[in-house]
């Protein structure tokens, strides 16, 4: 148990305050004042703050590290934000941050791979040739976006997380549409926005739902801290459901959290918003839609991990719709076309991934991915983003091949970026990878040799798909038009330089959470330094002990897997080009369904969209607003008196002043008359 | 000493003169200050009532004075805008009549 | 009958002649206000009576001082030297009032009987001292809002009276 | 008591009006006769004998009280009879607070030097004055002569005005002397305090013992320096008299609100005016200048050297000390009252007259504001010493 009081440290404060001020300072400008200030100074401070917050970052990580393992805990506490009392009972949510091993990692990842990707964003925002008068408001709402995060991972209690988390759906929203003179574009936002407001009430009912409990035993409290104290003691309450009956209350809690989580981390069945969101800005789908905010539930489900851990039920849910989301997005990534798409689709396989360990009980490995994926999934979008640019906005990868030679520098670092994804050994992808498959092999959820299959699966998928898109993008015959193919050149610098660190750290970060099974053999003692420094503040799950051999056995099938992928890949998209074709031919049915995503969508807008819309069209809005609440209530009210006053009442305001007198009087002797009756 | 009865006594009975006045005068002057005089016996009424119950000598009940203050007050306020709607209304109609001001009706 | 009694009668009779000599009086608009200016000060003497010697003083100082001042001011500043209407509309509304007024006064008058005898008054009662005590510390939100209700008034006034300068 | 208190109103009564008011017009003739350098009031005479033309004022008063007395045709009778009363009225009651001595044991009496003494002390002040208000304008409105309404109008909106702050600029002295009676801050007077005090109070800089005897005595005047000025401006104003006049302004409104009034009425209005200048001399020594008090001689040490003090004074024993401290603050307050008349006339024979809007401005829009600031300064400095 860490020390609930934690160190004071009030510079934690200026991590979010700091992208908060730049945000507000283009907002004050832009928006009260209307005058947008210049490019470079706009730079300045957008950057300048995120890299500040990394910088404190930092300095918070070392003051972390320096602290023993047991009671690695900063907290900033500023104020009580809610002071309050449940019967007779002291409630209060404090505005205070905390920084334990977990938030720090989140806060390294989301300020590091943010300040890359403010840099990037200035070329990449200088070279969009669309709109030039919403460059500060880009970066307004991608300082918001940072300091909701900010706030989300450091929040020390479930409502400031709360408020992080609505903060982060909020920028999306914005920034899925910053381009929003294209109806398609506001569409894409607003889709991305009400999906996400479905998770966000399952987050609520979870919130609601364990405070009642707390309050039950007698310790309203919504810290985490306070929650975890507390927990034993609402752990055996049960809850009687309609349809279900009794149930765990922690299970059914536990469901709530994660259906905010699948709507905030794009789960089945709620990922339907991420594909679309690539309407956004490049830097935007890097930011937001791979590297930070779609992991929030994955952090969220780690940072109640000692509420899962109890929580089999919800647990084994989470692992069975992590694994099915990660083939389920695998299979439809094999026959996009769209550059981003590909990627949106093995983002959502990925974040499937990460619920798959989290569900199986291997927290830190979900943590592990996490941050791996960061790295090298935000290296991805942002070669795409360059690969974009290049093409002049063109994103079809049937129009691209042959790059290789015209951006090598793209080129290198987005196959560095696959070979990571594809779980080549020794990139950090392999590591991450290998860690989830080997938990979900040994996990003790039900059916978990499925899982595993199911995982492994996904795997040689992801190889597949991930070279499919490297090899149409950069090699082969240049399928662009001719007077395109003149115009491809390399970014500049500001796009360059992102590219380049992320890829050194995709090569690296796997090195940070080294599974000890592979320092043993490199001869590493606590080579796993993440899972050492995540472990006092995660839950354990129970998993089934693996031998050394099992688990070399189970890497040797994932490195099998993924070579196939590669190599299929290969052979249908650079060694006989043609066969690909002759493939989608011979599975028509497979193809159609694929291509057409399953027609989840079709499904969604017959089954919800269009049958909720008919409802509030016609009942809601023709019968009950208009005709009942409009019609009748306010303007029969108006009508009523209006006519009243037209026949009758209006006599008696003659003008007469002492009329009115009279009449005061005679209510005043009235009311005189009844007090003395 | 003297009866409270006669002083609320004089307090209602010098209302009911200032409510005749506001009731029937028609010059608007006048009836402010009838308005004033109804003010005045409630105040009597109020200084009556808190002689009725001063409190003790460590906790001095005096909020019927206090509520005496706040009526000056108001009092006060409400003549100031009361006089100026009345030098307004003289300098439209040329009368202080409260029956040549009957515009706003219907 | 002794001293406060008698001066007490002395000054209802007064206030009560005063008040009515206010609002009978048809002809002079001046003559009611000194009236009126007889009743507040018949009053002020009653508080005196009554020990509320702040408030005696400030009856007569805001009463006396300012505010029949300011009637005096606005009847001078118009000029009217006699009120001669012509006979009042609506006389039935007006006839039907102060009968209604009488009523309430004969209900109160039957209801006010028989009131306590009042107890001695606490050391210091109704002075200065004690009354700003009060004001200050119980009562200071109402003095706020006070303060504010006598700033609006007087931005008010000035806007109605206030002369427009084409 | 009650005829303790009669002689006691008696008193101030012939001590003011018997003797001082006469007399200040006659000063007022030599005063403007000097400042006008020409020789002045010297021409009623007694078989020959003009006495400094001190007879100038049994003259007035004579030719007042033998004059028609005129009602103008469509005044209102009533009213034109009470305004110089109630314009009169009020100025002679007010000396009732105002202590002329202090409070002197004579076995088990004590004597107190002033007729009346209540617990709200200078509100009754405030309020007789604002009863005064109406002998101006009701005389000015009954007269039936525009002269006059105007005359009434300029002084009632004067002195409302200027009764505003006349009030705030004396709650510095309220606040200085934790009273609103004349007697205790008379009183409160009677000491002194350290010249550079301040320096150990404010800056915590010592003040070295040696200099302990620059020392000044603890008169409103020294503590409320700009409290006294306001005081004095407004109590002038409410006056009316030069360089406020405006109500009468000769020159533009021939004699303003008692333009139609004649004779002895008309001298009641004269009289209350002069009454006014003493009265005002009185508030001024009580508040501001010590009132009774002898500078640097408090009444403690005064009646214990008497009582048994050294050489040609000593032994008197406690009744006739007390007997002889009483004359010396009596006379003391004679000067300072004699002082302040002088104060008044000096300015009356000065300054011009203000113009209506200039005495407006002075009211709302520097001594208002003025005063406020004084009050809040005073607050501050209290603060700051008190804790």
């Amino acid at each position: 148990m860490v020390n609930e009081a934690g160190l004071p440290a009030v510079y934690l404060r200026w991590i979010p305050l700091l992208p908060l001020c730049a945000a507000l300072i283009h907002g004050i400008t832009l928006g009260l004042l209307r005058r947008p200030i210049s490019k470079p100074l706009t730079n300045a401070i957008s950057c300048g703050s995120v890299i500040a917050a990394f910088l404190i970052s930092c300095f918070a990580m070392a003051d972390l590290i320096g602290e023993p393992a047991g009671q690695r805990r900063l907290v900033d506490d500023l104020y009580t934000w809610i002071g309050s009392g449940v019967g007779g009972q002291i409630f209060s949510a404090e505005m205070a941050l905390v920084v334990d091993p977990l938030s720090a990692v989140m806060i390294l990842i989301v300020t590091g791979v943010g300040s890359l990707i403010h840099v990037y964003s200035i070329g990449y925002m200088e070279a969009d040739h669309r709109d030039d008068k919403g460059y500060q408001r880009f970066f307004a709402c991608l300082n918001l976006f940072t300091f909701s995060m900010l706030c989300l991972v450091l929040g020390e209690n479930l409502v400031l997380m709360f408020l992080g988390w609505e903060g982060v759906g909020l920028c999306s929203y914005l920034l899925i549409g910053f381009w929003y003179s294209d109806r398609w574009n506001a569409y894409c936002g607003s889709k991305a926005f009400i999906v996400n407001r479905i998770g966000d009430f399952g987050f609520l009912l979870g919130i609601f739902l364990i405070f009642s409990a707390l309050v039950q035993v007698g310790s309203p409290t919504l810290s985490f801290a306070g929650i975890e104290r507390s927990f034993h003691q609402i752990a055996g309450l049960s809850l009687a459901l309609p349809l279900v009956g009794e149930a765990r209350l922690v299970n059914v809690a536990g469901i709530c959290f994660f259906l905010g989580a699948a709507g905030k981390s794009a789960q089945l069945p709620l990922y339907v918003w991420l594909p679309d969101a690539m309407a956004g800005p490049t830097p935007v789908s890097a930011l937001i839609h791979a590297a930070t905010m779609v992991t929030a539930g994955v952090y969220m489900v780690c940072r109640l991990s000692f509420l899962y851990a109890e929580a089999e039920v919800a647990s084994a849910l989470i692992a069975w719709i992590g694994g099915l989301t990660a083939l389920f997005a695998a299979t439809i990534g094999l026959v996009q076309t769209d550059i981003k798409k590909v990627l949106a689709y093995s983002t959502v396989s990925q974040l499937g991934y990460m619920f798959l360990a989290a569900g199986c009980g291997a927290y830190g490995a979900a943590i592990f991915h996490l941050g791996t994926h960061a790295f090298f999934k935000a290296l991805l979008f942002l070669g795409s983003g360059s690969v974009i640019l290049a093409m002049h906005h063109e994103q079809d990868i049937e129009k691209m091949g042959g790059l290789f030679s015209r951006i090598p520098v793209t080129a290198w670092t987005f196959l560095v970026g696959v070979l990571a994804i594809a779980g080549t050994p020794g990139l950090s992808g392999f590591f991450s990878k290998d860690e989830i498959l080997a938990s979900s092999f040994a996990s003790q959820v039900p059916g978990h040799a499925y899982l595993y299959a199911i995982g492994l699966a996904t795997a040689g998928l992801t190889s597949f798909y991930m070279f499919r898109l490297f090899f149409r993008t950069f090699t082969g015959e240049c399928r662009a038009s001719a007077e395109l193919q003149k115009q491809i050149h390399e970014p500049g610098r500001s796009v360059l330089v992102p590219l380049l660190v992320l890829a050194f750290f995709s090569v690296t970060a796997g090195y940070m959470g080294l599974p000890q099974v592979w320092g043993d053999l490199l001869g590493i003692p606590e080579s796993n330094s993440l899972g050492n420094f995540l472990g006092p503040v995660l839950a354990q799950g129970e998993l089934h002990h693996l031998e050394h051999a099992t688990e070399y056995l189970l890497a040797v099938a994932a490195i099998a897997v993924a070579l196939l992928g590669f190599g299929l890949a290969y052979l249908l998209y650079f060694a006989r080009p043609g066969l690909a074709d002759r493939f989608a031919d011979a599975l028509p049915a497979a193809h159609r369904t694929l291509s057409n995503k399953y027609w989840v969508d079709e499904l969604y807008d017959l089954l919800i969209v269009r049958p909720t819309v008919f409802l509030s069209d016609r009942v809601c809005y023709r019968i009950l607003d208009a005709g009942l609440i409009d019609a009748v209530a306010v303007n029969g009210t108006a009508h009523t008196v209006r006519a009243l006053a037209a026949h009758g009442l209006r006599h008696l305001h003659g003008g007469l002043t002492q009329s009115y007198v009279f009449f005061m009087i005679a209510g005043a002797v009235a009311i005189v008359g009844y007090l003395l009756r | 000493m003297i009866p409270l009865d006669h002083v609320i006594g004089l307090s209602a009975v010098l209302f009911s003169i200032g409510l005749i006045g506001v009731a029937t005068r028609r010059n608007v002057i006048v009836m402010l200050m009838s308005i004033e005089l109804m003010l005045n016996a409630v105040n009597l009424a109020f200084v009556g009532f808190n002689r009725m119950w001063p409190g003790s000598d460590s906790a001095p009940a005096l909020s019927g004075q206090m509520f005496v203050l706040m009526v000056i007050t108001v009092a006060a306020a409400e003549v100031a805008v009361g006089l100026g709607i009345v030098i307004s209304m003289f300098r439209n109609r040329d009368s202080v009549d409260v029956d040549e001001v009957s515009l706003l009706k219907w | 009958m002794e001293t406060p009694l008698l001066l007490f009668y002395l000054f209802a009779a007064l206030a009560v002649g005063s008040a009515l000599g206010m609002v009978l009086n048809l002809r002079n608009t001046v003559a009611g206000a000194m009236n009126l200016v007889l009743t507040m000060v018949s009053l002020g003497g009653i508080y005196l009576l009554l020990e509320a010697y702040l408030v005696a003083a400030l009856q007569i100082m805001v009463y006396g001082g300012a505010i029949v001042v300011l009637f005096l001011f606005v009847v001078m500043l118009l000029n009217l030297r006699q009120d001669d209407f012509a006979p009042a509309r609506a006389w039935l509304v007006r006839v039907g009032s102060a009968l209604l007024a009488v009523a309430a006064l004969v209900g109160l008058l039957s209801a006010t009987r028989g009131l306590p005898e009042a107890p001695p008054v606490p050391a210091g009662f109704g002075g200065y001292a004690q009354v700003g005590e009060v004001l200050y510390t119980d009562y200071v939100l109402l003095v706020e809002v006070v303060s504010l209700l006598l700033l609006a008034a007087i931005v008010g006034a000035l806007i109605l009276a206030k002369r427009k300068i084409d | 008591m009650p005829i303790e208190v009669l002689l006691k109103s008696a008193f101030i009564l012939l001590v003011i009006i018997g003797a001082f008011a006469p007399v200040i017009t006659w000063v007022e003739r030599k005063q403007s006769a000097v400042m006008q350098d020409r020789i002045g009031a010297n021409r009623a005479d007694v078989s020959g004998i003009t006495v400094l033309g001190l007879l100038h004022p049994l003259a007035d008063v004579i030719k007042l009280l033998t004059k028609e007395d005129v009602v103008p045709t469509g005044a209102n009778r009533i009213l034109h009879t009470i305004a110089p009363v109630i314009a009169a009225v009020p100025a002679i009651i007010a000396y009732a607070i105002i202590p002329y001595g202090s409070t002197y044991q004579f076995g088990d009496h004590a004597l107190q030097l002033v007729p009346a003494d209540p617990d709200w002390g200078l509100l009754y002040i405030f309020a007789i004055g604002s009863i005064a208000t109406y002998g101006t304008v009701i005389a000015g409105w009954a007269s039936n002569n525009n002269w006059s309404l105007l005359g009434s109008l300029r002084a009632s909106a004067q002195m409302i005005s200027y009764e505003v702050t006349l009030g705030l600029s004396v709650v510095g002295c309220f606040m200085v002397f934790q009273t609103l009676k004349l007697t205790d801050m008379a009183t409160a007077q009677d000491s002194t305090f350290r010249l550079l005090g301040f320096l150990d109070v404010l800056f915590g800089i010592p003040v070295p013992a040696w200099l302990d005897w620059l020392r000044l005595p603890a008169w409103g005047l020294f503590l409320q320096p700009l409290g006294f000025l306001i005081f004095l401006t407004c109590i002038m104003a409410e006056n009316k008299r030069p360089p406020f006049d405006i109500p009468e302004g000769e020159s533009e409104i021939i004699a303003g609100y008692f333009l139609e009034y004649s004779g002895m009425r008309f001298g009641l209005f004269f009289m209350a005016e002069f009454i006014e200048v003493v009265v005002i001399a009185g508030l001024l020594t009580s508040i501001f200048l010590g009132g009774w008090a002898i500078p640097f001689l408090d009444q403690a040490t005064l009646t214990a050297f008497f009582a048994q003090g050294a050489g040609p004074f000593a032994g008197f024993g406690d009744g006739l000390a007390n007997a002889l401290c009483m004359l010396l603050h009596f006379l003391c307050f004679v000067v300072k009252v004699v002082a302040m008349i002088w104060l008044q006339m000096l300015i009356r024979w000065t300054l011009p007259r203000f113009r209506y809007d200039q005495v407006m401005d002075l009211c709302w829009k520097i001594m208002l504001p003025l005063s406020i600031a004084n009050i809040f300064v005073t607050g501050l400095v209290m603060l700051v010493i008190h804790g």
